[in-house]
Order: C-alpha cells, then structure tokens, then sequence
C-alpha cells in the first residue's frame, strides 16, 4: 500500500498540500476531495508539495487537471512543487508540462501568487 | 491456472501476475511489472515508462471493463528478448476495443476540466504497438510492445501491424 | 439496496441515458463514469432519462453540473428528460432549473439538439 | 449503547438510528427518516425535503468527517411535537462547523463545472435551523430543525440562535 497521505497548511496566502506515497487510480480520489475542500473553503491559491511522490498515472495528472480552471477562476491556480524526475516525465507525456506552473520550492511556490 | 487469489508464476513462456480487479492491486502490478523492466534489454529511461503503460491498461480493465465490480480477474503476461518486451493484459471483462478511442487535444481537455480520457493516450505515447483483440469465450486480450532500440515514429501515437498472439 | 442501473443507446443523433434507482453519494459515481465514458466516445448530446430516478442528492445533481460545461464546450447538452416531482423539486432547491433543459419524452428531448 | 452494528431504537426521548460510516447506509438512513417525518405533524409536502436534509448531513459525514474510511458510527435522533421536527447527527469524526462554509453562487458553480458544495446549501434551504456544536469526548453534533409551521424566513439559508441541547 506504500502509505498514502495528504497535508495542508496555510502558506503566506496560500495553501501547501503535501502529498505522500502513489497518486494512482486507487488514490486519485483522496487527492480530488482534499483540492475540492480547500475550493469549497474558499482556498484556490493552491501550492502541491510533489516531492514526495514516487508515482503518477493520468487518474493523478487527472486531478489538477480537474481543478486548474476552478482555481484560476478565482483568481488562484494550482503550483506543482518538486516532482520528482519520474512524476515530472509524466507530466510531459501528457502534454501538461507547458500548461501547469511548477517550482522548485515552497517560497518561489507562495511568491507566484503575488507576482 | 484458475486462482482466485492473485498469483505470480514464471515458466518458459515468460512471467505472469494474476490479480483481483481491485485499484488497490495496482502497487502490486508496478512491482511485478518494475521485475520485468528490471530484467529486460530495456533502456533504463524507458522502463518506468512501461510500468505506467501497462498500469493505465489495468486501471482502465478495473474502471470500464469490470466496472468497478471487484469480482474480475487480470492476467498480465511478460515476455522479453534481445529486441522487445511484450505484455499482453486479459480480462474476461465488457468487449472494449482501445483503438476505437480517438487521440485527446489536451489544452481542449484542460480548459473543460476534462480529468478523464489521459490513459489510453498515454499508453499510445509510450509503447510502440498497441493492439486488441477479443478472443473466444469472452475475453480482451490486449498486446503491448516496447521495441528494446527505439524504431522511427511517425507520430505520437502508432498501432502498428502483426496479427494477435495468444498468451 | 433498491437496485441501481444505468442503460444508454443512441437516439436520434443522442443519446439516452436511462437512470433507474437512487442517485445519491452511494450511486453517483456509476453515472459519472458513464457520462466520462460518453464524452470519451465523443457523445456530448445527452438525454438522461430520470422517470425511474426516486430520489437524488447533491451528490447527484453535482454530476449534471460538472459535465454541462463539457457537453456544451463540444456542441452538445445534457437534457434531463422526466424528473418525478420529488426529483424535480431538488433541482429548483439548488437553482439549478433556470440552468438545466427538462423535456417531457425522447421526442422532445432528442427534437432539442436539432432546433 | 456502544454497538458496531447498525441498531433502531425507540424511547421516551424518540427515534434513532445507528448506522456505520459507508454510502450504502444512506439509503437506510433514509428509509428511518421517511418513517419519522411519516409520524410527525410536518405537511407532506416538506417530509420530502427533511429526510433529503438529513441524508445530506450524513453523507458529508461519510465523506468528510470520517474521510471514506469506514470504522465511524453516526448516530441520528429524531424528536417531534406539534410545532417542529428536531433532528440530531452525531459522530466523531473530524471537527467541522457548517457554519464556517458560505453559501454557494449555483451559476458560477455551473459555470466552473464545480459538483461539489452543494450539500450544506440545500441543508439550509431546507431546514429552519442548522446548528452545530462539538462535544466533549471528540464528538460532533447537528442539530437540525424544521418548524411544522412554516416561519417567515428573511433569505433562503438563516441560522437561527439557541442552545444546543444535548441528544
Ligand atoms: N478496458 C476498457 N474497457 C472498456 N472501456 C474502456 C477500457 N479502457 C478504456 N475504455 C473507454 O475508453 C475511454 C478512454 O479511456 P482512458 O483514455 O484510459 O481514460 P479514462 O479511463 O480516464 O476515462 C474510457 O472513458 C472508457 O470509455
Ligand atoms: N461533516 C463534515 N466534516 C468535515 N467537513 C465537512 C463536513 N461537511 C462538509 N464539510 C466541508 O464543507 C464543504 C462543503 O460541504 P457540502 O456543501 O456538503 O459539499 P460537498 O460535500 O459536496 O463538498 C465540504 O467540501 C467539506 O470541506
């Protein structure tokens, strides 16, 4: 099972999820929930700490995929933080590489959203 | 052979997992397919990518073929040589032809918030065959191949020739 | 548990989805995988037939919400064919009857796409 | 008192259900309310609308509060009279108060495509009063009430004040 987990934390104006463990088909939904919690807080400067996670299918890529537009709307957006080489691949497969906002660490992350 | 519970073997033919059709199997399927690349003749940059492929195969088995009913099985069945690796993946699940599935625009998928329709595209940009058939007595077989040294692509996505081959 | 199924078949240039059970946070789920699977085929003209839905929830509802859009964006719809007055009446609850088409046979429902 | 199981049970204080924290309860939850609202002096036409309410409340429960793992219990009491319907839902989940969420703009919901943060703005179209508060020993208790007798409501979602009472 690998552990899965999800944290937030309130980050100078936004949100940092931190996610741990495989963002598959199994537990793509937990991902969804979390993100649709914060919109539904009224959060949607929204920063995911991908760090530490070792994996990713489309079920994962599918969530932000979801939730980017919701966010954007609201004058906020979804920041990728730190995926690993093998996540970020996945991204570029995808084609999302050139639609997503990635950063290397939570300042630069937070900075986005007053820039 | 019939084993409910899931099984892995191994005899001259290649490597086989058997698993319940449960998202939860789907670690289980990336560390049997992870020993295969492992000890396959491919690049070490293409081999997770395989592993990605033959999990969205799965995962798309589990969701539409089964239907989320976690009373199926799925067979995955490895081979490999100096040139290629093949998988073939079955289920006894709902008929479903992959190719019938058109390519995803996806600045069109990410402006609707379309989250769905990413893993048959992404299988096509990974392997280099992709090809299914329904075989007698009600079951999918579906054939991945990875050629082993990259051949020319015409473009993202291939469904290259050769008939079907039983597991 | 009352027995939940989801049947489609093409009508007419649509299709028909025809709902029979509760649609609720159990059930829902079903009828949003079926109607990803039909915008996947390329399907965004969309007649649910909800004569046999008893009782929806939010959940349910939510699963007409966030796939108009989609039907729209792709020259398509979701009619709502048939609501029973219980059905019907949490569509007005939620404000949602000022947004959704509601016909009262295939006909009409399938006549909608072609006017 | 303490059970796994789901139980009904019938005293002097009224009705209530046990149940387990998994989707497929609801559906028993709400063949509990319809016979409570069947009992009770509310006009016909809102039994309807009380027992969606409470089926809302629950499922948020199941989604939020327990977080799909189902190892929770909800227990529902329900008291009436001739001038309102009293509904309390309990659990130990998470911490939450309905009240912190702001109702929702249904066309820019559609608009974004959003399908959830519909729930708690439908508990409170309907019902005359949602009222939360946390128990010692990490409980969370709703309270809801429906007015047998339609009230003038200045907007469609009012929190109406007094204390919570205990189950
Ligand atoms: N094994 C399968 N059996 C039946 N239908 C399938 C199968 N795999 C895919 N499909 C159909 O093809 C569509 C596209 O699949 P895919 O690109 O993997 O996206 P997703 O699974 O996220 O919807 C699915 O929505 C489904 O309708
Ligand atoms: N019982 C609960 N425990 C914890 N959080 C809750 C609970 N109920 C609702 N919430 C929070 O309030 C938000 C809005 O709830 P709701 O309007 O019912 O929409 P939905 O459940 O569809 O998200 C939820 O997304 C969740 O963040």
């Amino acid at each position: 099972m690998g552990g899965f987990s999800i944290k937030s934390e309130p980050a100078g104006g936004a949100v940092l999820v931190k996610v741990n463990g495989f963002l598959d088909a199994h537990t793509f939904e937990q991902m969804e929930n979390t993100i649709n919690n914060l919109f539904n807080e009224n959060s949607f400067k929204i920063v995911v700490d991908l760090s530490g996670v070792d994996y990713i299918s489309s079920a994962g890529a599918g969530v932000f995929i979801g939730a980017i537009g919701t966010a954007q709307e609201n004058k906020g957006d979804i920041v990728l933080m730190q995926p690993t080489p093998h996540v970020k691949e996945v991204f570029d497969l995808l084609g999302l590489s050139q639609i997503f906002h990635f950063a290397d660490d939570a300042d630069t992350a937070v900075k986005f959203f007053s820039s | 052979m019939a084993c409910a519970a899931k099984a892995e073997m191994e005899d001259e033919g290649g490597a086989k997992l058997e698993i319940e059709s449960k998202t939860e199997n789907l670690s289980r399927v990336r560390e049997f397919m992870s020993k295969q690349v492992s000890a396959s003749q491919l690049p070490p940059a293409e081999r997770g990518k395989v592993i990605l492929a033959v999990d969205e195969a799965v995962a798309n088995i589990m969701k539409h073929s089964y239907e989320e009913v976690a009373s199926g099985t799925i067979t995955i069945s490895v081979k490999s040589d100096a040139e290629r690796l093949e998988i073939h993946v079955m289920d006894s699940g709902k008929k479903f032809d992959p190719n019938s599935i058109r390519d995803i625009d996806i600045i069109q998928h990410v402006k609707e918030g379309r989250k769905t329709g990413l893993g048959i595209f992404l299988m096509r940009q990974i392997m280099d065959e992709v090809e299914y058939s329904f075989k007698e007595g009600q079951r999918n077989e579906l054939r991945l191949v990875k050629y082993v040294k990259p051949k020319p692509r015409p473009g993202p996505a291939v469904q290259a020739g050769g008939g079907a081959k039983g597991a």
